[in-house]
């Protein structure tokens, strides 16, 4: 139901201006479309687009850059080294057009940032990011959010969420900081006109066919397919490249590097992936990893049962970008399915 | 006429039937009626899996190198720019002739899915099976078939195929295709890159390269990059940080042309994986140019011809005073 | 350590030469004992041969923010190894055409033939080179990484 | 492996370095650099001080890499590595810096600068320093053999040099008869005697040796191997007959042009100066009141810029001798540029002169002609000193043609992989340095086949030929500077780039033998054939062939110092 004392709307012709004037007092991070859509630092609404049913990248980049220094240091007159803190985010920043999968993707890379150990790097651009989520209508073919039990229509994980209903936009506020970004910008608003919830049923109506799996029982079901073939024909299958965990919302390795210049240098992190053969290549040459199937069968087994085991939730939000996006189709729908059905167990 | 999927799979089961091959690396349908996933099978039986139609875009080739050490013939589909690939491997030792049963297909060209999408204004889901049909394909969409011109809807390669009937194969489906009509000259796109000023030409790679987010599909889906271990996977010597940064990109990208020079065939498959759209056969294809103008050298069609930056003649070009 | 500290207003270009042991190494040995004057923005490194020189070293040069670099060999037909600055030819046409085309100048990768009884050539090179590098600026693909 | 602890040397070379380059801030400044535990300056890092002085710090210091920024490795690089050799470092722990050739004197009008780029070249060296391992040089014994091509008189001279200090010798002949191009002489200059006395002596000497065996009529078919263990291949006389030599000498001589000028070949009375010794030698030249001689036919032009150097002194020995046959008969020698060089020849050609024969000086803008129909008859010529046309009544018209290389020395080229220059003559190792040797290890050069000699020469250089050949002989054991290519079998694919682009052929595609690698197609380096040029390195895709002492790892080390990275 829409909550009428904290939803207003946005008159569509009216975005391009709201956009320029969030650009203005924030780092404002937005769809662009270039050779693909990507979120991206946009200096003006016009930059944006909104064709798009949900970006190649994921947002994370935003919070958890592929590359981040993590401090600098420079060498002092004793041969010792002084240190400064890397880039931390300077300004606060607004995220527009996250969709409602990728949000709750935040949810379970909180539960690895600010765990046990708590990531200052990504705690702080969290602290300082407002959400302006997109819901999502048209869900593309790959998409199964369902099964992980959100609904790509709903504002669930966001600051704001802006539901496109024809002629305009509703938009709700779902937390403090999202209605205090309403407000801070209330001359954009407008009152409810009082149809709003029927022409979001309606467009609801597009989410009808989406593929919506079992994975209720899934961790369990993993666990006796560490041994056997069921991962030998997807190992052969897969070329080792990182385009599901690069793309992935959810995936959050990293490693970490030097820098070293004569007149100092930086430590920096960036993504890894479990796909890769150096991921797990020890100084001594041994890996324990050795092969494609025992690094496809292990970034499964960490969705849908380490992830789990360790945080309760599946290391997944449906969004579809390994499947859209692999280059020999390996489907992860498919592999939920035989795992399910136990199919996988008996290959 | 065209081999139909029906005829590779009865050829197929024929080849496991009379002990031709042990394996058999071909297409199957994948995730959806757009999309095929190669397939790998161990006997005749699952031989009705295997389909043959203009979205088998995958150069199946590279998978060769993991049968190296398996009992018998492994049997493996090739277009003709597949075919290509395979000749490189030969020459480079990577696969052994007598342990590869090659059933080569002459192919009419490949759909690129995002084109067609585009073409026909809608979505992935629609669609139900896409043949060949000469100049056209027959897209068969939910309540109809619709007639889409080649041209609009080919991948980039195929639009510049000049290969389109295997090179190299031990049984041919199909009648051979000798040329298409739409290949013109290869390198227009080439030459309007080359005209553009190092300013122009810096600013549209510093874009594309800044896209770069190091998957390392392109590299990992190459026919030809055949390495035991990649030098950009070394740690000593670490010739690319594995920071994410413009500049090492730009070696990465660099190196990588540089290292197929000569052994790029041009199947497209480092464009079509990359999931940012980086236009990677532009660099492919100004090296390839480069060396059918210095050297008269095109890669994948002879095996017993010496690759072109392994040699010289006294006579080359001799630009540096 | 002062003086190093000094502000430099004009752009002074970094430039690499790889010179060969026998004909272009020699050829600077001898600039050096004629006592040429020439700029000092190129450094030499030592390779038994321009073949040595694999483009992977080249372009991350260029990537490291170098201005320019230089295989300096022997000339066509004297290689110490009868046949490895032909190839060096063959690498760098195609090299070269490669690092135009995505925008990094010509100028800024050259391979050049310097014979050991050319000192004088070796100091032309150099001053051309560092002339051409010089006028065309920094060059834009610069990384610390 | 211990960590580098590297000592770093530079060197005022009196003021030559010292004068320019602020060597105290260059210490100071290598003193800052990672992994470099001692730094100090010598007057003469060179001198019995400055040695003793790298030594005692090795000890001093515990230093395990050693660079010396100096002069340049060219020539001194032995000396220091020995020095480190002698502490009881490895030499190959050693690294070069040059900062007098490459800096100091060429950067003397600007002391900052050349102190700021010698701190840049020291920093790059102490970077591959770093890098440095400690290497074996490859030993192998020297068959103790020689195998001479060529019978000529330079191939003789070597032979019976090598032979007359006790070595056995193979000398292979294409000719069945030994003297090569002496043979055709009629005489030869200055002494103007026949030459058959010579010859006839030195074949005696070797015909006669025991530890020459003659291959005749031969020629070599094959050869592999490596300096003190080539195996030879040569077809002698329709069979095959192979043996094993340490070293070979080339002295395959050279042959004469015969010129498509002036209507050679067209008509009867146009021969050239070889032609005419023939027929001299013969008996069968007939009258003559009239000749011409025409010099530089076919030489110093485009496509042969060469001068033959020979043919000058030829035609001057034969216009004397055929003034001495007919001292009526004029003689005329047509010339571009006289080549009589040296303290006899001189005097010859001035001998010549007194005695009636005219010197004529052409240019080649205008270039004499042929008169006559079915003989020559007259030959007009535009002489240049006197700026008048000439026409010089002639019934006997002498070219003197240049040497030019032997048709076969592009196969033999490729059968001992040595090379050949620019006009098509063997090149030797260095036109000044090495003059009678090929880079290639254990292969001698001498003769014509390098460049046109007259008999003196050929013998002197076959002489030296042999003196040089020689030294492995009596070694007995030959070194290869451990520059050469390494393999790692494990990342190696097999691809053959490597054995592709070797010059060499040292590198083979084998099954693997280490352990875990069985069977494995991998490249193996033979290392006694290995030249250490590093091409196999550049070339290989992955890194899997490296070359010793110039390693990727060293080498981008140094490109990233310079770039500022460490």
């Amino acid at each position: 139901m829409v909550d009428q004392t904290k939803s207003r709307i946005i008159e569509k012709n009216r975005l391009t201006e709201l956009l320029d004037k969030l650009a203005q007092d924030y780092h404002l991070i937005a769809p662009v479309r270039d050779n693909n859509v990507s979120f991206r630092r946009v200096e003006s609404g016009s930059e944006v687009t909104l064709d798009y049913i949900n970006t190649v990248l994921s947002p994370k980049n935003a919070f958890f850059p592929q590359t981040e220094t993590l401090f600098r240091f420079s060498r002092d007159d004793s041969r010792g080294f002084r240190t400064e803190p890397g880039a931390e985010a300077d300004r606060e920043q607004v995220i527009f057009g996250i969709r409602p999968c990728d949000a709750r993707s935040l949810r379970l890379m909180d539960m690895v940032f600010n765990g046990q150990y708590k990531d200052s790097y990504y705690l702080d651009r969290r602290e300082k990011t407002t959400l302006i989520g997109l819901a999502c209508f048209d869900p593309a073919e790959t998409c199964f959010c369902p099964t992980f039990g959100i609904d790509p229509a709903s504002g669930e994980d966001v600051d704001i969420l802006l539901s496109d209903i024809g002629d305009r936009y509703l938009v709700e506020a779902s937390t403090e900081k999202g209605a205090a970004l309403l407000d801070r910008f209330a001359e954009f608003f407008a009152e409810l006109r009082g149809d709003e919830e029927q022409l979001r049923e309606a467009r609801k109506a597009g989410l009808a066919g989406m593929k919506k799996l079992d994975v209720s029982a899934i961790a369990d079901k993993m666990a006796p397919l560490y041994e056997g073939d069921y991962w030998d024909s997807i190992g052969m299958k897969c070329l080792g490249c990182g385009i599901c965990t690069y793309l992935c919302p959810t995936c959050h390795c990293f490693d970490i590097a030097d820098v070293s210049l004569d007149e100092g240098g930086e430590r920096f992190r960036c993504w890894d992936s479990c796909m890769f053969p150096e991921f797990t290549l020890m100084a001594s040459g041994e890996n324990p990893r050795p092969n494609r199937k025992a690094r496809v069968q292990q970034r499964f087994f960490h969705k849908f049962k380490y992830f789990h085991d360790r945080n309760g939730e599946l290391a997944c939000v449906g969004c579809g970008r390994c499947l859209r996006y692999c280059p020999v189709n390996i489907d992860i729908t498919q592999i939920i399915e035989d795992v399910t059905s136990g199919k996988a167990g008996n290959e | 006429m065209k081999a139909t999927s029906e005829e590779v799979q009865t050829s197929v089961k024929k080849l496991f039937e009379d002990g031709s091959i042990g394996h058999f690396i071909g297409y199957e349908t994948g995730s959806d009626s757009l999309h095929v996933t190669p397939c790998f099978l161990k006997s005749g039986q699952a031989a009705s899996r295997l389909v043959w139609n203009p979205l088998c875009a995958n150069n199946l080739s590279k998978y060769l190198l993991d049968f190296k050490n398996v009992e018998g013939k492994v049997g493996i589909m090739v277009k003709g720019c597949d075919s290509r690939s395979v000749v490189e491997l030969l020459k480079e030792n990577q696969i052994d002739r007598d342990k590869v049963f090659i059933v080569g297909v002459p192919c009419s060209g490949i759909v690129d899915r995002e084109k067609l999408l585009e073409v026909l204004g809608i979505s992935p889901g629609e669609v139900v099976a896409v043949e060949d049909d000469g100049d056209a394909f027959l897209v068969t969409i939910k309540g109809g078939t619709q007639r889409v011109d080649k041209e609009k809807v080919l991948r980039g390669e195929c639009l510049v195929c000049k290969y389109p009937t295997p090179l190299v194969y031990d049984v041919l489906l199909g009648e051979a295709v000798s040329s298409l009509p739409w290949v013109g000259d290869d390198y227009s796109l080439i030459k309007e890159q080359e005209a553009l000023s190092s300013e122009e030409k810096a600013l549209h790679w510093n874009r594309e390269f800044s896209q770069c987010i190091r998957c390392y599909a392109c590299r990992n889906i190459c026919p030809v990059c055949t390495c035991t271990e990649c030098i950009f996977d070394k740690k000593a010597p670490r010739w690319i940080s594995k920071a994410n940064d413009v500049s090492e990109n730009l070696v990465y990208h660099l190196v990588r042309a540089f290292h197929v020079a000569g052994r790029c065939i041009d199947c497209g498959e480092c464009e079509r994986a990359c999931p940012m759209n980086i236009p990677l056969r532009s660099l492919n294809k100004k090296v390839e140019k480069d060396l059918l103008e210095l050297f008269d050298y095109t890669a994948g069609i002879d095996v017993e011809q010496q690759p072109p930056l392994t040699t010289y003649q006294l006579g080359d070009l001799d630009e540096f005073l | 350590m002062q003086d190093t500290k000094e502000v430099q207003t004009e752009f002074k270009p970094k430039i690499l030469a790889f010179c060969c042991n026998w004909c272009a190494y020699a050829g600077a040995d001898l600039a050096g004992v004629s006592r040429f004057q020439m700029p000092t923005d190129v450094r030499v490194i030592r390779v038994m041969c321009s073949g040595r020189v694999p483009p992977e070293l080249i372009i991350r040069a260029l990537a490291n923010g170098l201005d320019g670099v230089m295989i300096l060999g022997c000339h066509p037909g004297e290689c110490h190894y009868s046949e490895g600055n032909y190839l060096t030819r063959r690498r760098a046409h195609v090299l070269k055409r490669l690092l135009s085309y995505i925008g990094i100048e010509p100028e800024r990768f050259q391979l050049r033939w310097v014979s050991a009884a050319e000192g004088a050539k070796f100091s032309a090179v150099v001053k051309e080179t560092t002339d051409k590098i010089t006028a065309l600026g920094p060059n834009r693909w610069v990384d610390k990484r | 492996m211990a960590a580098p602890r590297i000592g770093v040397f530079i060197c005022h070379c009196g003021t030559n370095i010292g004068g320019i380059v602020d060597v105290p801030q260059v210490v100071e400044y290598a003193k800052s650099l990672p992994y470099v535990a001692y730094a100090a300056a010598n007057l003469y890092t060179c001198s019995e001080e400055g040695i003793s002085s790298i030594k005692h710090a090795i000890k001093e210091y515990d230093l395990n890499r050693v660079v010396v920024a100096s002069c340049t490795p060219r020539t001194h690089q032995p000396l220091f590595r020995n020095a480190c050799a002698d502490a009881g470092l490895n030499p190959y722990l050693f690294e070069f810096v040059n900062i007098r050739e490459h800096c100091s004197w060429i950067h003397m009008q600007n002391r900052r600068e050349a102190t700021e780029k010698a701190k840049e070249l020291v920093k790059m060296g102490v970077a591959k320093a770093r890098w440095l391992d400690a290497q074996e040089e490859f030993e192998s014994d020297v068959y103790p053999a020689a195998m001479v091509i060529g019978g000529g008189v330079a191939g003789m001279s070597a032979a019976l040099n090598l032979a007359n200090q006790g070595f056995e010798v193979h000398l292979v002949e294409k000719e069945p008869e030994l003297g090569g191009r002496l043979l055709k002489l009629n005489r030869i200059f200055p002494i103007n005697k026949d030459p058959s006395e010579l010859v006839e002596s030195i074949v005696k000497a070797v015909e006669g040796h025991s530890k020459i065996r003659l291959h005749m009529p031969a020629v070599v078919k094959a050869a592999s191997g490596y300096i003190g263990n080539f195996d030879i291949s040569v077809d002698e006389g329709g069979k095959e007959v192979s043996f094993k030599a340490g070293v070979i000498i080339v002295a395959t001589g050279a042959q004469v042009l015969k010129p498509e000028l002036y209507r050679y070949g067209e008509l009867a009375n146009v021969l050239t100066q070889l032609d005419l010794e023939q027929r001299l030698k013969d008996g069968k030249l007939g009258e003559f009141q009239n000749v011409v001689m025409i010099n530089c036919v076919g030489a110093r032009i485009p496509e042969r810029p060469y001068c033959s150097r020979l043919c000058c002194m030829t035609a001057i020995k034969n216009a004397a001798l055929m003034k001495e046959i007919n001292s009526e008969a004029k003689v005329y020698v047509l010339y571009r540029d006289l080549m009589t060089y040296g303290v006899e020849f001189e005097e010859y050609y001035r001998e010549v002169k007194e005695a009636g024969v005219r010197f004529i000086r052409y240019t080649p803008s205008n270039l004499p002609q042929v008169i006559g129909a079915e003989r020559v008859e007259s030959v007009r010529v535009y002489d240049e000193l006197m700026d008048m046309e000439l026409e010089l009544p002639c019934d006997l018209l002498v070219l003197a043609t240049p040497l030019i290389p032997n048709d076969d020395n592009e196969e033999l080229s490729r059968i001992l992989k040595v090379p050949i220059g620019d006009g098509g003559f063997f090149l030797e190792a260095h036109v000044k340095l090495r003059p009678v040797e090929f880079a290639m290890d254990g292969i001698y050069v001498g003769g014509s086949c390098r460049w046109p000699a007259d008999i003196r020469e050929s013998i002197a250089q076959g002489y030296a030929a042999a003196s040089e050949a020689v030294i492995p002989l009596r070694q007995g054991l030959v070194k290869v500077e451990a520059i050469t290519a390494t393999v790692d079998p494990k990342i190696c694919k097999g691809c053959g780039t490597c054995a592709l682009v070797c010059p060499f052929d040292a590198i083979e595609l084998k099954e693997s033998e280490i352990r875990g690698l069985e069977g494995k197609i991998v490249s193996e380096v033979n290392t006694a054939l290995c030249k250490g040029c590093g091409l196999c390195a550049a070339a290989c895709p992955n890194g899997a062939v490296q070359q010793r002492g110039f390693t990727d790892m060293q080498l981008l080390s140094m490109v990233n110092a310079l770039s500022g990275k460490r």
